[in-house]
């Protein structure tokens, strides 16, 4: 075990798989410098072939990662901010997610999109998106959100090890977090949640840079005599759900945690599931905690208003199981 | 000389077939014939192998079949057939067959160009001597992909042929209403080896793909080649049950219809004495016969089982 | 009142319109000669200025569309088929739905994009997608998607004439439905849900195409003594939340119909607001009758096993009312 | 030329207003400085009116104050404040203006293209003789989008004049790393006017725009300008934050800063005797004053008040 930052997890990981297989390949705009820390110094020691900077075309860039996968590479794309995934969206859309089922399921796409997500930095509208509800809805593309490094590092080592397409979404800035990471060669399974905290009242389920404010509230509540469950969903595609319906069939009660905007949110899609296959363990409505529909402001005090914090979770949480009636 | 002709009488026999078949209602889905551009695919297919990957459009039952893939499973294909190349689940605008380097027919117009680039930067890390082919339209010469791919590969120095069908219409535009200047000179401005070609002539295409694929294989880098056609069928086959109003017009039509590749490449053989006239003859009534075998093959097949499609969308991940 | 075909009111409206308001003007690919029939005969009338075929490069006609938008127009982008939002999506996602946050409120962005969605004709995955979800979730751009001529033309007169970027999906080759449409010069408000069916027993929401079989499902319950009340969003965004609600509060039971994939669907977070907001009205489980996480399939016998049919919705709908536990 | 004069010296004081408010921790954002580009946005917008718009970049401080943009109500922008430019709802990388043609900065690269290209349609369909300019970098032109918008901007004769800003790196690559060729030559392709200047030379940038926008104003269509610079400052001030490499030598920068655009048109003002040194030192003085005054007005203004932001993302319609 050794105690590292999100980001250097992930960056240990590269490395790591970088040695372990030569196939492994990664591409991206300024990834031998390295913005965000996570690619930083694969160029030196794995060279130009393997580690490349490519021009500012993420259209192509998209494309060519489903050509160099069909090829027998697994290929690593780093995206930079998400907002860059709409820049390149057709080939993710209309080839990555599409491809294997057209050719009557000919190929293998190992393809691993790595991208930094979300806001809390006032990078304003157009660096801070939280872009995991559009891929979840288009079929093909797993999406795995890690928040510990643990998780940064077992779920990375099953997305480029595994044969689909991958979106492999960095909280932002918030790389900084730290965590244990054990030393031997451990990968965390697509589809498989944790339960990072039993209880009984309520399930809080959430995933990537939200666990944080959510286990903090569940943490708050519990001072409240609330005991909440909380569950981390560590990969939207496949999602968990049998792990998030078991909660809620002990606890009754469950409030989504999301930092995708409300419409159509990974945290509606969870409700949808709940409120079909636990209603009859339901004993108080289904709670979303969201980002409003709108773009993200600049003004931190604006974003700080949009983004869902811990007293917002703990407020609801509250509410809803000391007036299940609303 | 023999072996591009039978590729291309094979290719225009097939989407006569798929025509026929289409008006008669047998096809679930529509068709874009490449019928008057046979030329292009069988000259360049000629230079490569198996392990050579192409892209190819909407309009690729013609690269499909130069590159080797096979007749049987890509009209079963097109029937909706669990026997079809891709089992059904593709499509005209989808056949692909990767064990043959045909990665993928794509209802994406541009979309072969960032994908074909991908598959020459996996070549090119091989060293194998492998080299990447995208056939594309001159109206997807217009989409920006075409200018990124040009630049990456330019860079790199990738294997990497680019061959543009310029068959004068972009669906129901005709390419000078919507494509501004040379699209050779979008290319001439990286300054890799460019060609322009008549498209509808099998040697010279030859010949310009022989020079452009034994470059990328010595390590070159890539190459542009424009091959000058023409589209004589409608965009695509359901055209006429929706078109109020013509586009063209048969005058425009029939010079080219003279400038058939296949008639052309036939007396070429014939005035070189590679054969005889009996010998082309044998050859298409062959060939008609295996496709004739073919199509009601494909028509007899079952349709795809369902629950296939489960076990597709991922590799051992239920969708 | 006279009877059309859907795509006839569209065309008539599109003709109106350009009358109309001499700032309304229309471009993409192919527009002049108009696959779909909506376009049709406009550039005779109208002329190259205000209807114009474009080169294939969306990627830069739905950034053109803001830039003329933003320039005093009031536009509309023909973008063909809806896969191809994918390609022109990063001025979508990124300027559309976000630029007038971004510049504080400073313009507005009369946009109309018009694209023909959904399955059923063996177009195969790449002209077949139904994109909602995603626009849903971008929280900047209105989503219609009329089922009725009247609707078609009522929002549609609603969409070019707002101030707002709206996606107007029509259902592709099933726009040959007929019916009647007023004469005069109405208009169909966005966020206004229409109940096409009281009932009693059970609630179905549903859009666009799914209206049909929906529609044919009630009847057929009917038969079984099932009253089903019937409602078309008409708009997904902004989405008419309290004729639903009301409708619940009244049934007990829902089931929502959407063509769109299942993760992250319209249907989802239709579920998800009901789960929510009328769960004490919930007399049953929430259902939803959507297309699974698949490309769309080529061959005909598996593309109708994914689209929601009129049988599945009838079933689901008479066992959700018959055993309420499931 | 004055005009032009106190524009660059505008932009330059203003950045450096901003770099050391970033370095104090007085910025929520980052900022892409300009310095040493001036005399692009400065020689290009001298011909340009209110209602000429511009599209322009991440890096827009400069574009934004030479067409006329308010300062005072740039840094509010900057520093997160209602009175920002954009109600603080945009930043550094959004400063936009549509009152006086400013219709934005922006975060993507390459998106100003597009939205220019549509803003060029709108002009044209208006008939007035206004014209649109859209600055982008030599990173920017890898984008399809460049491609593509000359293309439908040549085809269809649009009042636009695409400048691209040439300052040697796309982030942390040095241009000649990621960008195949010369740029001007994919511009060239097109046919339509094409100019390389150098772009510390604001006259030489003056004299190019001025052909390019009477050009189209005149109906003649789009023009294309390469402005070779240098970018002194790094990609955005918060990378010394986090580089761990150095990636430019300071003996690269160095003669870059004797090629000083202020000071290369201040010379030529003193020498043409437009004005004397005395003027000049002035002009400085008043305009590090404004700016401080500025400044301390932004940081004295309110932020936002968070509900506004419903009102804003749709016109007359709650998100
Ligand atoms: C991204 C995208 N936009 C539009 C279309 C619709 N479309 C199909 S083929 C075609 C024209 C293609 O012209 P060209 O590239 O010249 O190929 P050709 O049909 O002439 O072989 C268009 C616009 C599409 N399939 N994909
Ligand atoms: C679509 C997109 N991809 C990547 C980025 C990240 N990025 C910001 S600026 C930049 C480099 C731009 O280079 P250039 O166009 O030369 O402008 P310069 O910064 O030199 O002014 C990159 C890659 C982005 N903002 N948008
Ligand atoms: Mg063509
Ligand atoms: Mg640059």
């Amino acid at each position: 075990m050794a105690k590292k930052r999100l980001i250097q997890a992930i960056n240990d990981t590269l490395f790591a798989e970088m040695e372990r297989d030569p196939k492994v390949i990664l591409f991206g705009e300024d990834v031998e410098i390295s913005m965000f820390g996570d690619t930083k110094g694969l160029h030196e020691r794995f060279g130009p072939n393997r580690i490349r900077n490519t021009p500012i075309c993420e259209a192509t860039l998209t494309g060519m990662a489903v050509g160099a996968a069909a090829g027998g590479y697994r290929v690593i794309l780093h995206l930079m901010f998400s907002n860059f995934i709409y820049t390149g969206f057709d080939a993710i859309a209309n080839q990555m997610a599409k491809l294997r089922l057209m050719t009557g399921g000919q190929i293998k796409l190992p393809i691993t999109v790595i991208a930094g997500y979300g806001g809390g930095r006032s990078t304003a509208a157009q660096h801070s998106d939280t872009p995991y509800p559009l891929l979840m809805n288009l079929g093909g593309v797993n999406v795995a959100v890690p928040s510990t490094p643990a998780d940064a590092a077992g779920l990375l080592k099953t997305a480029i090890r595994g044969d689909n397409p991958t979106f492999y979404l960095e909280a932002g800035g918030r790389g900084g977090e730290r965590g244990e990471v054990p030393d031997d060669d451990f990968t965390v399974p697509f589809g498989s949640a944790r339960v990072c905290r039993p209880g009984t009242d309520v399930t809080l389920v959430s995933v990537g840079a939200m666990m944080k404010p959510t286990l903090q509230a569940a943490g708050a509540l519990a001072g409240q005599d609330i005991d909440a469950e909380v569950i981390d969903c560590r990969t939207l595609v496949p999602l968990d759900t049998e792990t998030i319906i078991a909660s809620v069939a002990k606890t009754g009660r469950i409030v989504i945690v999301d930092e995708a905007r409300d419409r159509c949110s990974a945290a509606s899609h969870i409700a949808a599931v709940v409120s079909d296959e636990a209603f009859t363990h339901l004993k108080a409505p289904v709670k979303r905690i969201t980002v409003p529909n709108v773009a993200m402001p600049y003004a931190p005090n604006v974003e700080k208003t949009v983004i869902p914090n811990q007293e917002q979770i703990a407020a609801v949480t509250e509410s809803l199981v000391n007036n299940p009636d609303k | 000389m023999l072996a591009m002709y039978r590729t291309m009488l094979l290719i225009r026999r097939t989407e006569e077939q798929l025509r026929d078949d289409f008006h008669a209602g047998r096809l679930p889905g529509g068709v874009h014939l490449y019928i008057g551009q046979e030329a292009i695919a069988a000259g360049v297919c000629a230079h490569l192998d198996d392990a050579d990957p192409i892209a190819s459009t909407h309009r690729g039952h013609g690269h499909y079949l130069a590159k080797g893939g096979d007749p049987e499973a890509m009209l079963a294909e097109v029937y909706a057939r669990e026997t079809g190349i891709c089992k059904g689940m593709g499509g005209s605008m989808h056949v692909a067959d990767f064990s043959r380097g045909i990665i993928g027919a794509n209802g994406i117009v541009g979309a072969g160009l960032a994908i074909s680039a991908g598959a020459a930067f996996a070549a090119q890390l091989d060293r194998e001597g492998r080299v990447a082919v995208c056939f594309f339209g001159d109206g997807a010469a217009n989409q920006g992909v075409f200018m990124e791919v040009l630049n990456v590969a330019t860079l790199w120095k990738l294997p990497l042929l680019l061959v543009c069908e310029h068959n004068c219409y972009s669906e129901f535009s005709p390419s000078d209403t919507v494509t501004a200047g040379e699209i050779t000179d979008r290319a001439r401005a990286f300054n890799i080896p460019c060609s322009v070609v008549d498209g509808n002539d099998a040697v010279a295409v030859w010949q310009a793909a022989a020079a452009a694929v034994e470059l990328a294989r010595d390590g070159g880098g890539p190459s542009f080649i424009e091959a000058k056609t023409y589209r004589i069928y409608g965009h695509n086959e359901s055209e006429v049950h929706w078109l109020s109003s013509e586009y063209r017009d048969e005058t425009e039509i029939e010079p080219w219809r003279k400038q058939d590749p296949i008639e052309r490449l036939g007396s070429f053989i014939l005035e070189n004495g590679v054969c005889a006239r009996e010998n082309l003859d044998a050859l298409d009534i062959e060939i008609r016969a295996r496709i004739a075998a073919a199509a009601e093959a494909a028509a007899a097949a079952p349709p795809p089982d369902p629950e296939l499609m489960r076990d597709m969308m991922f590799s051992g991940q239920q969708p």
